[in-house]
């Protein structure tokens, strides 16, 4: 839709100590559009979702948002930015309950007290969006929660607020049927209210339903960053899973997908195993 | 506050014969004498006679003492000065101070079994003497009939607290005994905790429906404490506590009539007398005692000077400030000067 | 499926309103599931003062009863102030002898000075905060675990008040007002008046709470249940006034004694001003959330390091309080003020109230609580007349005895898989 | 792919094993990572060593070298113990009187009643599985909370020891055997034994772990680096043992003092008896379990209770050892024994070192760095002759600075992720 | 196969509190079958495992094991019996390796020493037979590995043991495209060489795929149980959103399913909403 991206990233490094887990990674999130981010297991996506979002400090590489360069040392600068994440390892406080969890760094106020009952119906609002319907209480605390109750909390307490970027890291791991639909339709509504998203997922069909532009990481290198219209499920596949497919990939003449930098061979696991 | 300029000896660690002297003092908050009173007094006579020392204070704890000992041996002093913690780490610390050569006194305690050259102190159980005399002669003052008197005793790991109370045991335990007087409560108060003894008063207090006319506490601080329930109770003045040590504020106390007595220790003679022997013997010198005291463990009859503790009232508060141990400032200040004037402080 | 039958079906939305057999059939089934609140403390100090009364009958006095507030005050203000420490997971050691730092500066200012009470005062909580600032800058910003900050704390703070006592005198303080916070009493009219006050603020927002949610047609107490709660703390405040009311002088004819000592409503206004805080403002919502998960707090955009340095302060803060009720108590301030065993006592009141040392459960009611089990022990083991070896075993074996009713009351709770 | 293939690329995969080269790098890059191991405790002992050299040159003497490892042995020895208490994340207050119990039981064993030293030892430890299997079974069965407990215990053994001790007196330990644990040493010979023993120990099980494993053909670590570990503990061991066997007698006209201070051997064989414990059996893998995720292990069929019990019982009985230290250092047993500061430093030693209180980290090695730092800090300060308040102040200050370089050496690892 | 299920359940009860979670289910498990188990977020599906495995008591209910009752007080109970499970909320011990977690509780020695080389090598060919690719190193502890990776983990820990009952909740949610097909052949083949197999999955393309009977649950109620082959894709939808279809479920004749006991009303969401 727009021509600058929303976000952008350049060359990203990132490693735990010995382990390098991200190399040179470019990768970009355009308004309106849902961008969808696929690797294999351990690929180091939610890695990357945490160096966006300021979790993880980056070893090298810039981030763009708007066109301009920023830095984004803490999970606070993200969210000025207007960055809402929901983590693959939900990351809830178990001894809070459903509203204070959602409400959680920006509860509303009346005064300096606690505005509970505007919290708790939005809350009770934002949750029947989401096809929730077994929740007993929304005074329960989250570690009572099923594990799709709990996803669905933390789906909700990113949506609740005007974003500009949402990223979700497989957020319908956990859901079921009817709430997987409801995520998938909100995804796609919030990209056609202008929003940037950029959805995690390992399920194909998901994201050949809703996504503009699947983004493949593969061992840590960014291989591909195209059109869903440009490609196909088996292609997308195998970029997965080998890191290359037909033009596509490593090894492959870089300019092609605009990412795919690294030249080493596929098979150069990096780091030894102990 | 005072400091490193003492320590000026160490590069006498390992070069043998300059005299150096090691004090070990044992703890800060049973009593304020050892910061407040000995270690100035010590500091004076060393400076003065121009020899090395080391004073070091085991802050109430038996394997820091043994720690500072060892260190203070290792620093190379010739003559080691301890006011022990308890008997064994004392006989443990003098062992192998004598087995490394070095020269020992016994400072106010007598360490049991012990092997020191010499010993210096106020007889403790005389301390509790003076005490049980000077309530007793409070509550003959007030005329008070067969009074009920309760012991707010020191710490119950303190071996000088049951010293104390031995002596003023000595002086009661014939008045009880013939019901001249009634017992009351009789409770230790874990290390001297002032606020632990409030609590503790109160209850004795309340166990007893309020009927308690006469207080043996071992030292002002726990006076302090009874006085303060006392006085919630407004009961202060009417009720004699006993003391210890002089402290400035168990001298406004004794002024205000809250406190019957006090017991003062001239410390600055102990110091002095200590000091002198300590001096002799790290230059290698003997010297004579005008006393010796019979260790009962070890059965050795040890060389000892041993100075009278004095008791004081209000008629003879004045004494303990021309002695120079406290200030006129220290006690006269405020709603005090009008007190002081009267008990002819000038 | 229209948006409003989504609506109906979802989890906020209006279900006919509990009635009053409804939430007593709910509160026993929950009390029964394991979620009992303060239940287990209050069970156990009925326990130990049936106990205490029948050993000893003047455990049950007026007068003892009076006595046991300001005895039990210093700790229990210190252990309100641990609770926010120990709600991060964090512990503060130092807490004690902060408290003692405190009161020597308290005594240094209005004694040796001679300023009056109320410099004294502010010079003291200001070094409680002080305090409190560094310890929380070196455990956030450098990243030296509490235990070891308030370890050096410990250490530091016990050479801090001999060198501010002079190595160890005692310094008295003798000012009037200091004297009176805690030895001295409210009139009984005094008394009457401010408990008629706290109900009538009670009532005032537990009633315009049920007024708001039911206009939204938020899910509401029955208004019954509202009425019991109101009625239920004007009876413990009219009985508790009533009998520190009671004369209770040994002797009428030399002075009366009577009245609600001053410390309790100090007690009270800080439970209340805390408890606000923590329940009822973003702040409080933050210290909880830190202690449940770091993580996600930080994830929410807390300002982690913040939250952290500001339960030091005001755990040192609250530690200043207690430093200088110790001092009023005792008229004085000496070097063991704080030392002892205040520290472990106020950490124990806050623990047995039924504070998490893993941090994110907790309520500063706990520390009043567990500070009047602790209180009680003390009061009446000292109404017992044990020499003190057999003083200590049996405070151990009584404060075991106490734990133990919690234990017992929560082991339900573990049983259905809350915990 | 065939299945050959598969394996091939599974994690367990022979890859080209590394070179001593590829070694040091990754050791480079963990380090700069934060995975650093005893690296900031031994950073933390260089400096404070450094800094108390230069002050006072007779720190660096054979004989202050000697000191220090009978000064710290009861605290290090305790804090082995607790190692075990915290790697569950629980707590053990009464560790310190629970070492002065069983040191009053040795020296009425001993003393009063007469009976040999090994009756006596025997006894003392009976008495410390005693109380660990109590304190255990009323943390893990009843399911009070292990602070309240061993607060308990901390009060209750307190007065316990005043009991055996009849108010107030000491019990001499005069014993030889007894005596000379922690005040006589080692001959020279038996020292240099010892160590060559220690060594050729080591170099046994790694070699032969190297060549286990390379024959399975797992990865190893290069055989140069294993040869280098060798010979670095041959080397320490061998310069501390020369050190130890310099003559430090001040007079050696009366006496000749040297050797290896028979502690030393005592507390390297707890040491790696421990070490072995908790790294080479299932008890220590279950240990590790249950402090990690207690529900993890529950569903893994772990009797998590048993685990419980057993680490307050393995606490109590090294408190034991620790008090048997403590009385023959002292030649004696007071009612303060185990009592002041000795719980506080101990937890403090085995925290410093690098264990964690929430649980499931820490080694006992931690517990014989931070107890070396305790005693190095403890020692140095006794060469400075500050006065009591200063000194209290310089000792905080000095265990923050300690502290401190372990903070800033593991500032990276919070800023890579490893938490 | 066999007439006898190997672990039969019958009038289970389980609250948490005021909150009725399961409410007289019944269920059966099979030898040599899959029996998928399905059911919208917050079924009780979870918890159901969960009691089970012996994590939950119940308030209520027989289990029968091999026809004979039995007790499950507590895991260890179940482990005895040969029960094995994957739970949903992981519970890896993060302060621990691959290889110590995956052999947690049944530790292999030499003597009394643990045998790590032969536990580490056991370790590497369970993991690779789950085509996990990116683990470096297998001494790695969980907290560093990635969402897959730790799913990964704990399956592989359920498998290496000689069980006779094996139940997998949601094993698949975090899992790439290869692993997943992975973990579904390794349910056929373990159901294959005779054991029960109990899979949870909200994806009806894997429930249909390899299971022999599917039993829904429907808020605490367990609304049917089938073979497979008796029913659609779209027959087993309307059960878990609405709780009946057609002769199935809530309201219908009981003896239909063999397990719809309840008769209330489907919208009767128990438990007040506050
Ligand atoms: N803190 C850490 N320390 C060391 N290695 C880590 C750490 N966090 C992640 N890794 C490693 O980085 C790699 C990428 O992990 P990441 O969680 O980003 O994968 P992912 O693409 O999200 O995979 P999944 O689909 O399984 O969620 C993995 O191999 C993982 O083991
Ligand atoms: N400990 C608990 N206390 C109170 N309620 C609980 C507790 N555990 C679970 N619940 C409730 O029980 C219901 C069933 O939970 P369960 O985890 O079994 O669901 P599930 O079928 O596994 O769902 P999902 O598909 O989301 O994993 C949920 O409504 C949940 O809120
Ligand atoms: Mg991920
Ligand atoms: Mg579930």
């Amino acid at each position: 839709m727009s021509a600058t991206p929303l976000l952008e990233l350049r060359g990203i490094d990132k490693s735990f100590g010995p382990v390098q887990v991200l190399r040179d990674v470019a990768f970009a999130a355009h308004p309106g559009e849902v961008t969808a981010l696929v690797g294999d297991n351990g690929a180091g996506k939610s890695t990357l979702v945490k160096c966006i979002s300021g979790i993880y400090p980056t070893d090298a590489g810039e981030f763009l948002f708007d066109g301009r360069p920023v830095n984004i040392n803490s999970p606070r600068d993200a969210a000025a930015l207007g960055i809402e994440v929901v983590y693959q390892d939900l990351a809830l406080c178990d001894n809070l309950d459903i509203v204070q969890n959602m409400f959680l760094g920006r509860e509303k106020h009346s005064g300096i007290v606690l505005d509970e009952p505007t919290m708790e119906q939005m809350a009770a609002d934002t949750l029947a969006g989401l096809s929730v319907r077994t929740v007993k209480s929304l005074r329960q605390h989250v570690s009572s929660l099923s594990g799709g109750q709990r996803q669905t909390v933390a789906i909700a307490k990113a949506v609740l607020w005007n974003s500009r970027l949402v990223i979700l890291d497989e957020p319908t791991a956990a859901l079921g049927v009817a709430q997987t639909a409801q995520v998938l339709e909100l995804v796609r509504r919030l990209a056609d209210n202008g929003l940037a998203v950029v959805l995690i997922s390992h399920n194909m069909n998901d994201v050949f339903a809703v996504s503009d532009r699947i983004a493949a990481l593969y061992l840590g290198q960014m291989v591909a960053q195209v059109k869903t219209t440009d490609i196909t499920h088996s292609q997308v596949v195998e970029l997965i899973t080998a890191g290359r497919s037909g033009g596509l990939g490593l090894a492959a003449e870089p300019a092609n997908g605009g990412n795919g930098h690294g030249a080493e061979p596929a098979d150069s696991n990096p780091g030894g195993v102990r | 506050a005072c400091g490193d300029e003492s320590g000026s000896g160490d590069q006498a660690g390992g070069s043998d014969k300059a005299p150096k002297i090691g004090v070990i003092l044992p703890d800060s908050k049973s009593s304020a004498r050892w910061e407040g009173a000995d270690r100035k007094f010590l500091e004076e006579a060393f400076k003065a006679a121009g020899v090395q020392y080391d004073i070091q204070n085991a802050l109430g704890d038996k394997s820091a003492f043994q720690t500072i000992a060892d260190q203070m041996i290792t620093n190379g002093v010739t003559a080691l000065m301890i006011v022990n913690l308890d008997s064994g780490t004392g006989k443990a610390v003098l062992d192998k101070a004598k087995s490394q050569g070095v020269a020992t006194i016994d400072y106010d305690r007598l360490t049991l079994g012990g092997s020191a050259t010499y010993y210096v102190s106020f007889d403790n159980e005389a301390v509790g003497k003076l005490q049980g005399e000077g309530l007793s002669k409070c509550l003959t003052d007030k005329g008070v009939k067969s009074p009920v008197v309760a012991y707010l005793n020191g710490s119950p790991t303190d071996n000088n607290a049951t010293l104390f109370k031995n002596g003023y045991d000595s002086v009661l335990k014939p008045k009880f005994d013939s019901k001249e007087y009634a017992k009351g409560p009789d409770q230790n108060v874990p290390e001297w905790d002032n606020a632990q003894a409030a609590t503790i008063f109160e209850q004795m207090l309340t166990q007893t429906g309020g009927k308690i006319d006469g207080v043996l506490s071992a030292n002002d601080g726990l006076g302090n404490a009874a006085i303060s329930v006392l006085k919630k109770n407004k009961l202060n003045g009417k009720v004699p506590v006993t003391g210890q040590d002089a402290t400035p504020q168990g001298l406004q106390n004794i002024l205000a009539g809250d406190q019957c007595m006090t017991v003062y220790k001239a410390i600055r003679e102990e110091a002095k007398a200590a000091s002198d022997l300590a001096i002799a013997v790290a230059k290698g010198e003997k010297k004579e005692t005008p006393q010796t005291v019979k260790d009962p463990e070890g059965g050795r009859d040890v060389p000892a000077v041993l100075l009278t503790p004095k008791p004081i009232y209000k008629e003879n508060v004045k004494d303990v400030i021309a002695d120079g141990f406290v200030t006129k400032d220290e006690v006269c200040g405020g709603a005090y000067a009008k007190l002081c004037a009267d008990a002819g402080i000038s | 499926m229209t948006t409003t039958v989504v609506h109906k079906d979802g989890p906020g939305a209006g279900t006919p309103p509990p009635t009053l057999g409804s939430h007593v059939r709910n509160y026993v089934s929950r009390v029964r599931g394991g979620d009992i609140g303060a239940l287990p403390a209050v069970l156990g100090l009925v326990v130990l003062c049936t106990v205490f009364s029948i050993m000893r009958p003047s455990f049950l006095t007026a007068g003892n009863f009076a006595n046991l507030f300001t005895q039990g005050a210093a700790v229990t203000l210190i252990a309100m102030g641990l609770v926010f420490v120990l709600l991060l997971g964090e512990i503060d050691l130092s807490a004690g002898f902060a408290s003692g730092v405190c009161a020597a500066v308290l005594a240094n200012v209005v004694t040796v000075l001679g300023y009056p009470w109320y410099v004294a005062v502010l010079a003291a909580i200001v070094t409680g905060v002080a305090i409190g600032t560094s310890l929380g800058f070196l455990v956030a910003k450098i990243g030296i675990p509490s235990f070891v900050v308030t370890l050096a704390g410990f250490l530091a703070f016990q050479g801090i008040v001999l060198m501010l006592m002079e190595e160890g005198t005692n310094i008295s303080v003798r000012d009037e007002v200091l004297v009176a916070i805690a030895n001295r009493n409210l009139s009984p009219v005094l008394g009457w008046l401010l408990a008629a006050v706290a109900v009538a603020g009670y009532a005032a927002v537990q009633l315009l709470r049920h007024r708001t949610r039911a206009a939204r047609g938020l899910v509401t107490d029955p208004i019954a249940v509202v009425f019991a709660r109101i009625g239920g703390l004007a009876l413990i405040l009219g009985a508790a006034v009533f009998i520190l009311n009671l004369e209770r002088s040994r002797n009428i004819v030399i002075s009366s004694l009577k009245g609600v000592p001053i410390v309790v409503p100090i007690i009270a206004v800080l439970l209340v001003f805390w408890t606000f805080v923590l329940q009822r403002t973003s702040y409080g919502r933050h210290v909880y959330a830190v202690g449940g998960n770091k993580e996600a707090a930080r994830r929410a955009g807390i300002d982690v390091d913040r939250i952290r340095i500001s339960v030091f302060v005001i755990c040192s803060s609250m530690a200043a309080v207690g430093g200088i009720v110790a001092a009023s108590r005792a008229n004085s301030v000496d070097p063991n003020t704080g030392g002892s065993n205040v520290l472990l006592y106020a950490v124990g009141a806050a623990v047995i109230g039924g504070t998490s040392l893993f941090g994110g459960k907790g309520r500063v009611l706990d520390a009043v609580l567990g500070g009047a089990v602790v209180a009680v022990i003390d009061n009446g083991m000292g109404l017992m007349g044990y020499s003190s070896g057999v003083k200590y075993v049996v405070t151990g074996v009584v404060l075991l005895l106490a734990a133990s009713v919690d234990a017992f009351s929560r082991r339900r709770s573990t049983a259905t898989g809350n915990r």
